[in-house]
């Protein structure tokens, strides 16, 4: 069995993907490139969210993952909304 | 019934939606399913006013397992570009797709379609919706990926929109 | 059991929600419902008074055994405020109607009654952290009646008042965590039960939890330094609000007292006399600087403001002492602060809306002045504590109790009257004294006479039963300081 | 109960006054002197049994608990004072008819007088000392009053809260006098109090207990050093300073002295304290009245100069002496207030009291002259007149009183008493002697007997008690000393007390010596006006405005709407007490065995710390700051999860994202940018309050988390009966909506309240044309065209049914699974968010089928419904019940009223969210925002 | 389940889950390593979602391994399709607005500017 | 890993505090946020850690402490109708001041001033 392995690789290579988005996000040149890096943040936790599910056993925690889904997708497109508009209801 | 399912598609995807969600097939799941699947449309049909006009379900289905299969093969080509491609040497492009297609939800799919298959993705549409932007990531080639876009996704879209 | 215990909770809510969904913008209707519970809620508050008397109740909310389940618990003490409660909300409403306060904004009656559900709830309850609840509740919609209306001046203040009470709320909670993570258990009764035997390695954390818990109180009870959202506060809130906050630092002087006899008494081995080293010397320093504060003070508002905090110094000062004899002397105190704060904002109003200004030596005279000037007269003789109304009854009283301590005691209580006295003498010549015509015409406006005066009437009961009072309050102190029947009506399973 | 009634009829009375102005002033003041004959009857009536020796007491328990009881008793003393309260008063009400004007509302002042009256009368007839000091502060009360009677004029408002501050601070001190008093005595009944002579004095609070009794004592009868407010106390009308400030209320503190008597008088510190001060106030006060050009200016330091006499010989500490002082309170009253009286009759008709502008009244108000003549030659004290009388006791008592040297006592008697008579002649010369002038402000004449009346019987007294003293005074001198010394006393007066008697001597020189000093007047003024004396007046002001300036610079200043300083104070205070609390009890190190620490949970620890560190650090641009927080609250969710606590992942993550869309609408109407302003120091401090809170919460979290709880936590049972008493396998959602229920009932309709705040402020704004213009004029950067653009509304046409799909989904299996009727509010809301955000706020609004406010006032009700529908089976509120259903042909599923309880849960969030948010939107709408009538921008084609 | 047949689903998964990690690496590498902001809009829309989807498949066959069937991760694949377009979309407007895009815009050959530079227009 | 835990929550803490010292509403408003998230770590971590073992009856072996967990859900929506409040009352005085600073001044009171000639006494 190498799938434990596997996915210790897969987590490690989340991890590491969140802290180069960490490093992405500070060091941002700009704006929306922040908002890209949370976009891709989103995504990755979403990843490290149903792998860490795999790895417990347990289908517990993949509502968590689609929220996360759900709502990456509305802060991006909120934070867009506000440079582009000013409001983002209007 | 057109009162009572707005959106037949609709209710149907959410049936399916609802039984994705329980992970059981029980007749009770089936009954909340139906139930939600015809109140829900009902409820956010106000904001969903005209019925998209879809004249081949099915050829929607393989349009999916296209769309599918480019995304991965074209993730490939992506990983390339950003791996090994020296920065100088990207070749990004513009690229103007000039729009047959008129349904808003046909065009969505197709501004989707664009950018979930790595490579290229949909920047802005004209103000009149009869154009799309398009960015390629590298496109030494221009002409040939808007070519390609309307050939491979758009033609088929104007088949399943009628 | 009686249901009645949660009536307190459930009638203002039940208000709240039908106000809000089926009569919104009908101010008529509003009133006349908003007025209606309120009176239930005085009949239901001396139900429950007449109750308590009896000896403590508790209602276990979902049928859940304590402490397993949230509980309320009826004794002396929650339906003393419980009534207190009721019988300010009383005037503060028909003063709200008669001077179209309640029409210079939206919702100001559902959020009067969430306010009203808020305090109820945290008198009644026998769970720390549903008392963390309940002031929220009590805390929000307070939020809400503070910038009713609008105005710069007043939303401002509301920032600094919601972001300091947001920092009481978080050390709240910090406090019940780590009086959960100690003990496991959050009925406050089970606490009592507990903590006595608790391992003395665990009485660091405790003793950290009790004073983070007594400074939350603290907060809300305006004691010096976590007095300073009062004075900005209370003088920007409409003065029907403000008369209405005359009693929400009472509740941290409840909780105060109910923490300081049930969970942490003096003979508990972790803590000791924490508590009243603690409190004293805050206590005294709050009583001065709330009075050099209405010495100070440049607008009526702000001085009844400091007048308020000064009757904090002196109620905590009373409670400090954790001695039956100085409990009941503080209990009389709240009664009459609460009463005397709320008519001298409502007075301060009054004043305000006669000359549109809050300044003391503005030039206007005020309209209409003589009931208002007897009015000042009395409220202010009520609030720095001169005979012959109950401020000076519950003054003896305090002093009388705290003898053990005269000499520093008696000398910051009595030169702060003194100060309190000046302040008071000066501002209501200022504002009273003058010739003239007033530059605009006094408001016809009755009903909201009317309730100053009942307010004035509640102050003079309080005087002149005094003793009846004090006896059924004494009685009060000593189930405080014997809380075994407040335990027993918890009727605790599993605990020790 | 005679007592009691005398006390209590002016205060009953006081609203007569009021009521019968309406019906003229004559009526007022009819009915104001009703009250007072009637309770002059009452004591007339009691009075036989005092004077046989009885003491007539009244009892009614008031605030027994304290000792604080209505206790009344009248004995001499009483009579005398009470008899003059009322004598007196009746006299006033008389005076004041006629000298008030037409403009003055007479039924206030008639009320305040009933007040001061009934208040006088409380004291003199009290019999618990704490109820004197009610009636004490109460007259302090009621003078504030009279004085400032004049609401026009400053001096009255000055004079007034100057005689407060004076005597109501005095009544303070005393509070705590009576208080040690009682204390010592087991008992604040005076008749208790006064058999305890030796315990009393014996006592170590004897010495703190007179001078604070003393304080109060000497306050209010302006002795020095606390003379200073009586002259100031003289802008209230003549009735008023005829009244208080010469009869009665000055004679407060006398009456106090004489009370206190039997207890506190005979020692050492008495004698010194009391018959110094009285010494140097009436020398002193002399000498300032003889300098003094108002009449009424040099009347009250007449006054002063006669209460210090009387002070003086109650210091003494003898029967005699006692006796004396008894006799000159009589003769006092009735010169004094015939002096006041006729002042006020030369203001009245000469528009003027200044003894400069006077003189030659004697032949334009003859009898007014009469009244003054034998009212003033009394005060000098010139035989056969009442005045002359105690005098000549008074100066026989100093003769032979030691005070540091055997002469010195009568020395300075003497010289006080030159004094005086120098000051009641010039009073006689200056004011009715030498030519008529013709420069008055007004031309002077008699009034009419209405004013004259009154000082006139007076003066008719001052004459009877001087020709026969043994039958008009002496009886009452008898009972009253009698009282105050405890012992039977048969006074003898006389005028004639022999050659060899020192008084003589000493009345012969004090005469002559004031003929001279009235004689050298011009040339002694000059050199008084020529030295520098220290004022009382400035220096009171100038310590009340000091004391004033620091209390406005130390609460006002500190209170100064600064926000920073509060909390760093806070913090501070929390921390140094916390720690305090800790380092006080024993810590046992902890010694739970901790988790292995997982390389998942360091990378999210370590991206939401950095983003949470950026935060100070990149603040100021806004927007970012707000990504970054909302980065370290998304990655609080994973954290919980990981935690085993999936239920607060999903509520973190909805919150957040609700959170941040909040914060995103808010912006718009904020600056973007947050300007530096803090300097270096300040940004320094606040970084280490901040690291100490930090340490703080962190260190007590590190204690919590390495130690297990001391007893077991009460978590068990709800683990235990989550399936079998509340019907759901998920123990976290039976917790919030079945066994406390109840905390989220509350926490609801937090979120309730919090919408309708929102929405009430947003309404309040919209109704202000200041934000209105401000709103219309809003900047705005550069923009995208498209405010809605295609995708977005299409994608929305899916995703919020599928959304809602969610919400209904977590909403149903939140019982046994993570979610919830909470966590299903917020996707709910979140969806339609969505749906605002795609196609604008009015266009989708107007599509809407419910309204914000009912939503939330339905999940308020449905879950008060939940609760209360328990009651129909004899449960308590929010009790659950649950029930497994079978029903063909679904398989068997539970129903359980919790899931009603949380429908109201689920519809309150969902309402609470989009008022508030709707709130923000109709902000955003006077912007200049067009409506937009279709789903989206682009043009759709045909 | 044979054997084999788990063996072979066990090297499938992992190679899965290996080839998932490695593009979500890509896509966050390529955040930072991209040198202009629209080609950096490529990394994330493409290559991370090939990791979670990666991540889904592997969780939902995990799961049917254990003899639990689990649809849910279908339902995160379909979330992610529906927004990720409209996402990558929001973020190009931004950074055309901005002027962060690259240069050298084409027409929309409609006659009519593309949206985000389009002037705003009144509702009819 | 409850060095981890109790040093996020200092840290959360510490940046709360640190902007709620700032002068203006808005990092006050942000500082409030992460002195909430600091908090309901704190209150959920007084039920201790645990990994694998969420209180889902029959999902796992052991169960961690669901009070706690409970509590914390009551204290997030509380500080949520908190937040969404003050941020409300923070646009309002922006409005209508026209600045967002925290600190209150004179002009800020409902009446003037004032300091007349009897201001003292
Ligand atoms: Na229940
Ligand atoms: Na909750």
């Amino acid at each position: 069995m190498i799938l434990p392995h596997a996915l210790t690789f897969f987590l490690a290579a989340i991890a590491v993907s969140l802290v180069l988005n960490l490093w992405r996000l500070a060091t941002a040149p700009t704006l929306t490139d922040r908002i890209v890096t949370l976009d891709t943040m989103a995504v990755n936790a979403i990843a490290l969210v149903v792998a860490y599910g795999i790895w417990a056993g347990t289908g517990l925690y993949l509502e968590v993952a689609v929220l996360f889904a759900l709502t990456g997708f509305v802060g991006t497109v909120a934070y867009c909304k506000y440079l582009l508009r000013g409001s983002i209801i209007e | 019934m057109r009162r009572l399912f707005p959106h037949p598609y609709l209710t149907l995807t959410l049936i399916v939606l609802w039984f994705l969600l329980v992970n059981q097939w029980k007749i009770g799941s089936l009954v909340m399913a139906v139930i939600l699947g015809t109140v829900i449309p009902l409820i956010t049909s106000t904001w969903w006013p005209d019925r998209p006009r879809i004249q081949r379900p099915f050829a929607l289905a393989a349009y999916a397992v296209l769309v599918l299969w480019d995304v991965i093969v074209a993730n490939f080509q992506v990983a390339r570009i950003v791996l090994f491609m020296p920065r100088d040497r990207i070749r990004s492009a513009w690229i103007t797709v000039p729009l047959e297609l008129t349904q808003p939800e046909a065009i969505s799919l197709l501004a989707g379609t664009i950018t979930m298959t790595p490579g290229t993705l949909t920047a802005d549409m004209s103000a009149c919706g009869r154009a799309l932007l398009v960015h390629a990531l590298h496109a030494p080639d221009p002409d040939a990926v808007r070519d390609d876009i309307k050939a491979r996704y758009e033609a088929r879209l104007q088949r399943i929109f009628a | 059991m009686s249901h009645w215990i949660i009536a307190p909770i459930v009638l203002p809510a039940l208000v709240a929600a039908i106000m809000v969904t089926a009569f919104r913008g009908q101010l008529a209707a509003q009133r006349l419902l908003s007025l209606a519970a309120i009176l239930g809620l005085n009949g239901i508050a001396w139900a429950l008074l007449a109750a308590a008397t009896q000896g403590p109740e508790a209602y276990f909310l979902g049928d859940w055994p304590a402490p397993f389940g949230i509980v309320l618990v009826l004794d002396r003490l929650s339906a003393l405020m419980v009534v207190l409660l009721a019988g300010l909300a009383l005037p503060v409403v028909l003063y709200a109607i008669g001077s179209g306060w309640d029409a210079k904004g939206a919702h100001f009656h559902p959020l009067l009654q969430f306010l009203l559900m808020g305090i109820g709830g945290a008198f009644l309850t026998g769970d720390a952290f549903n008392l963390f609840v309940f002031f929220e509740v009590l805390l929000i919609a307070s939020y809400g009646l503070m910038i009713h209306g609008g105005g710069g001046a007043r939303t401002r203040a509301g920032v600094q008042y919601i972001a300091f009470n947001l920092i009481g709320s978080s050390l709240f909670l910090l406090a019940l965590a780590l009086i959960y993570a100690v003990t496991g258990t959050l009925n406050m009764a089970d606490l009592a039960v507990k903590l006595p035997t608790l391992p003395e390695g665990d009485a660091a954390l405790l003793r950290t939890a009790a004073v983070l818990l007594i400074l939350v109180f603290a907060i809300k009870g305006a004691l010096v330094p976590l007095q300073f959202w009062l004075p900005g506060t209370y003088a920007n809130a409409p003065g029907v609000v403000a008369a209405m906050f005359a009693v929400m630092t009472k509740i941290g002087a409840y909780a105060t007292l109910r923490a300081g006899t049930l969970i942490f008494p003096a003979d508990l081995p972790a803590t000791g006399p924490l508590l009243s080293t603690l409190l004293q010397p805050a206590a005294l320093v709050t009583l001065a600087l709330g009075a050099a504060g209405v010495l100070g003070a440049r607008t009526l508002p702000r001085l009844v403001a400091f007048g308020a905090i000064a009757s904090m110094g002196t109620a905590f000062l009373a409670i400090s002492a954790f001695t039956p004899q100085a409990t009941t002397a503080a209990l009389y105190y709240i009664l009459h602060s609460t009463l005397a704060t709320a008519l001298m904002f409502l007075v301060a109003d009054l004043v305000t809306r006669r000359r549109a200004h809050a300044g003391l030596d503005a030039p206007a005279p005020v309209a209409g002045s003589g009931p208002l000037a007897a009015l000042f007269l009395v409220g202010a003789v009520a609030m720095v504590g001169m005979p012959p109304l109950s401020g000076f009854l519950g003054k003896l009283l305090v002093l009388d109790a705290l003898r053990g301590q005269a000499g520093l005691v008696w000398s910051v209580v009595l030169v702060s009257s003194f100060v309190m006295i000046l302040g008071f003498s000066r501002a209501g010549s200022l504002v009273f004294w003058k010739g003239g015509p007033s530059p605009s015409p006094a408001p016809h406006e009755p009903l909201a006479l009317a309730a100053a005066f009942a307010l004035l009437a509640g102050l003079v009961g309080l005087t002149v039963f005094a003793g009846p009072v004090t006896d059924w309050l004494a009685a009060t102190a000593e189930t405080l300081y014997a809380p075994q029947g407040y335990i027993a009506a918890n009727r605790l399973e599993g605990g020790a | 109960m005679t007592p009691a009634f005398i006390v209590a009829l002016p205060f009953l009375g006081a609203i007569l006054p009021a009521l019968a102005i309406r019906f003229g002033r004559n009526a007022c003041a009819l009915a104001t002197g009703a009250v007072s004959l009637l309770a002059l009857i009452l004591l007339i009536q009691a009075a036989p049994a005092v004077l046989r020796g009885e003491v007539v007491q009244a009892r009614i328990d008031w605030l027994p608990a304290l000792g604080l009881n209505a206790t009344f008793f009248l004995d001499g003393l009483g009579l005398l004072f009470a008899g003059l309260i009322l004598g007196i008063g009746l006299l006033i009400i008389l005076y004041a008819r006629f000298y008030l004007a037409k403009s003055d509302p007479m039924g206030q002042f008639f009320t305040y007088l009933l007040l001061f009256q009934g208040a006088m009368l409380g004291i003199v007839l009290s019999d618990n000392i704490l109820l004197l000091l009610v009636f004490w502060e109460l007259t302090s009360l009621s003078s504030f009053l009279l004085i400032g009677y004049w609401k026009h004029l400053p001096e009255g408002r000055q004079g007034a809260r100057m005689a407060l501050a004076v005597t109501g601070g005095g009544g303070l001190a005393m509070i705590a006098g009576m208080l040690i008093l009682g204390n010592i005595a087991g008992s604040y009944d005076l008749t208790v109090i006064l058999t305890q002579k030796e315990a009393i004095q014996a006592s170590d609070w004897y010495l703190p207990a007179l001078i604070l009794i003393l304080l109060g004592a000497f306050t209010k009868s302006a002795q020095f050093p606390f003379h200073f407010w009586l002259p100031h106390a003289m802008a209230a009308p003549t009735p008023v300073s005829a009244y208080l400030h010469s009869a009665t209320m000055v004679k407060a503190g006398i009456f106090l002295m004489a009370r206190m008597w039997p207890v506190l008088a005979g020692t050492p510190e008495w004698f010194w304290i009391v018959s110094t001060a009285g010494l140097v106030t009436m020398v002193m006060a002399a000498k300032i009245a003889f300098f003094k050009d108002d009449l009424k200016a040099l009347l009250a330091f007449s006054t002063v100069s006669h209460l210090g006499l009387i002070t003086m010989l109650l210091g003494f500490g003898t029967k005699a002496a006692a006796t004396v002082a008894v006799f000159h309170i009589i003769n006092h009253a009735t010169f004094k207030a015939a002096l006041f009286m006729t002042a006020g009759i030369v203001d009245h008709e000469a528009h003027t009291r200044d003894l400069r502008r006077l003189g030659g009244l004697r032949t334009l108000m003859p009898v007014t002259f009469g009244i003054a003549l034998l009212a003033s030659l009394s005060m000098a004290g010139i035989p056969p007149l009442n005045g002359f009388l105690s005098k000549e006791l008074m100066l026989e008592e100093a003769a032979h009183t030691v005070w540091l040297t055997p002469w010195a006592m009568g020395l300075l008697a003497t010289i006080g008493a030159g004094f005086s008579v120098a000051y009641s002649f010039r009073f006689l010369a200056h004011g009715f002697l030498g030519p008529v002038r013709d420069d008055y402000p007004h031309r002077p004449h008699d009034p009419g007997p209405g004013l004259w009346a009154a000082p006139a019987l007076l003066a008719a007294l001052v004459v009877a008690i001087g020709l026969a003293p043994m039958l008009t005074a002496a009886w009452l001198v008898d009972v009253a000393a009698g009282a105050v010394t405890g012992a039977p006393v048969a006074v003898k007066i006389s005028h004639w007390h022999g050659l060899y008697a020192p008084a003589l001597w000493m009345s012969l020189a004090a005469v002559g010596g004031g003929l001279a000093l009235l004689g050298a007047y011009p040339r002694l003024r000059a050199l008084w006006d020529g030295v520098p004396r220290p004022e009382a007046k400035p220096m009171f002001d100038a310590v009340v405005a000091g004391l004033a300036r620091l209390a406005r610079g130390g609460a006002e200043g500190l209170h100064d709407g600064g926000f920073g300083r509060a909390v760093v104070l806070a913090v501070l205070a929390i921390a140094a007490a916390g720690l305090w609390a800790f380092l006080g009890g024993t810590h046992a190190a902890g010694t739970r065995v901790g988790l292995p620490t997982d390389a998942v949970v360091v990378a999210v620890w370590a991206v939401m710390l950095v983003a949470a560190l950026a935060v100070p650090i990149l603040h100021r641009n806004r927007v970012v700051a707000l990504i970054l927080t909302g980065v370290t609250g998304l990655l609080i969710a994973p954290l919980f999860m990981l935690f085993s606590a999936p239920d607060l992942a999903l509520t973190q993550l909805s919150v957040e994202v609700v959170t941040i869309l909040l914060m995103l609408l808010a912006l718009h109407f904020l600056p973007k940018e947050t300007p530096v302003e803090s300097p270096a120091w300040r940004r320094l401090r606040d970084a280490g309050v901040a690291v100490i809170a930090g340490l703080g919460v962190g260190g007590l979290a590190w204690a919590m988390l390495t130690r297990e709880a001391a007893f077991a936590p009460i978590s068990a049972f709800h683990l235990a009966q989550s399936k079998p008493g509340a019907g759901g396998t998920n123990a976290v959602n039976t917790i919030i909506v079945d066994f406390r229920g109840y905390d989220t009932f509350g926490e609801i309709i937090v979120l309730g309240i919090a919408a309708l705040v929102i929405f009430a402020l947003a309404e309040a704004l919209l109704r202000s044309p200041a934000v209105t213009s401000r709103l219309a004029a809003w900047p705005r950067a550069r923009e995208s065209g498209d405010r809605h653009p295609m995708m977005l509304v299409v994608a929305t046409r899916l995703l919020l049914p599928m959304a809602m799909m969610v919400g209904v989904y977590i909403y149903l299996r939140g019982h046994n699974l993570p979610g919830g009727g909470f966590v299903a509010g917020l996707v709910f809301a979140i969806a339609y968010l969505m749906q605002y955000m795609a196609s604008g706020y009015d266009w989708t609004h107007a599509r809407q089928r419910f309204d914000h406010h009912v939503l939330i006032g339905w999940g308020v009700l449905v879950s008060i419904l939940a609760g209360v529908g328990a009651w129909a089976f004899g449960l308590p509120f929010l009790t659950s019940g649950f029930e497994y259903v079978n029903l063909w042909p679904l398989e068997e599923f539970e129903l359980a009223t919790a899931a009603i309880f949380d429908l109201g849960v689920f519809l309150c969030v969902l309402g609470a969210v989009l008022l508030a948010l709707a709130s923000l939107s109709r902000l955003a709408l006077r912007t200049g925002e067009q409506i937009n009538r279709r789903a989206y921008d682009t043009e759709e084609t045909p | 389940m044979t054997p084999l047949l788990d063996t072979a689903l066990d090297l499938f998964l992992s190679a899965i889950l290996i080839g998932g990690g490695i593009f979500a690496l890509v896509g966050s590498y390529g955040l930072l390593r991209l040198p202009r902001p629209m080609q950096r809009l490529h990394a994330p829309t493409k290559a991370t979602t090939i990791g979670v989807g990666a991540a889904l498949l592997v969780s939902a066959l995990d799961l049917l391994g254990q003899g639990q069937i689990s649809w849910q991760e279908l339902l995160i694949t379909l979330f992610l399709l529906l927004t990720a377009p409209v996402s990558a979309l929001f973020l190009a407007k931004t950074l055309i607005l901005r002027g962060e895009a690259d240069p050298g815009m084409p027409d929309s050959g409609t006659g009519q500017p593309w949206a985000t530079l389009a002037e705003e227009r009144a509702d009819p | 890993m409850e060095a981890l835990v109790a040093s996020a929550i200092g840290i959360l803490t510490a940046v709360g505090i640190y902007l709620t010292l700032r002068l203006r509403t808005f990092p006050v408003i942000l500082g409030l946020t992460f002195l909430s998230y600091a908090v309901n770590l704190f209150l959920f971590a007084s039920g201790r850690l645990a990994v694998n073992s969420a209180p889902i009856l029959g999902r796992s072996e052991t169960y961690s402490d669901p009070l706690p967990q409970a509590l914390v859900l009551t204290a997030i929506v509380i500080s949520f109708g908190m937040t969404a409040v003050m941020m409300m009352m923070a646009i309002g005085g922006h409005l209508q001041a026209g600045h967002d600073r925290i600190d209150l001044d004179a002009r800020d009171e409902t009446a003037g001033r004032g300091e007349g000639p009897e201001a003292g006494a």
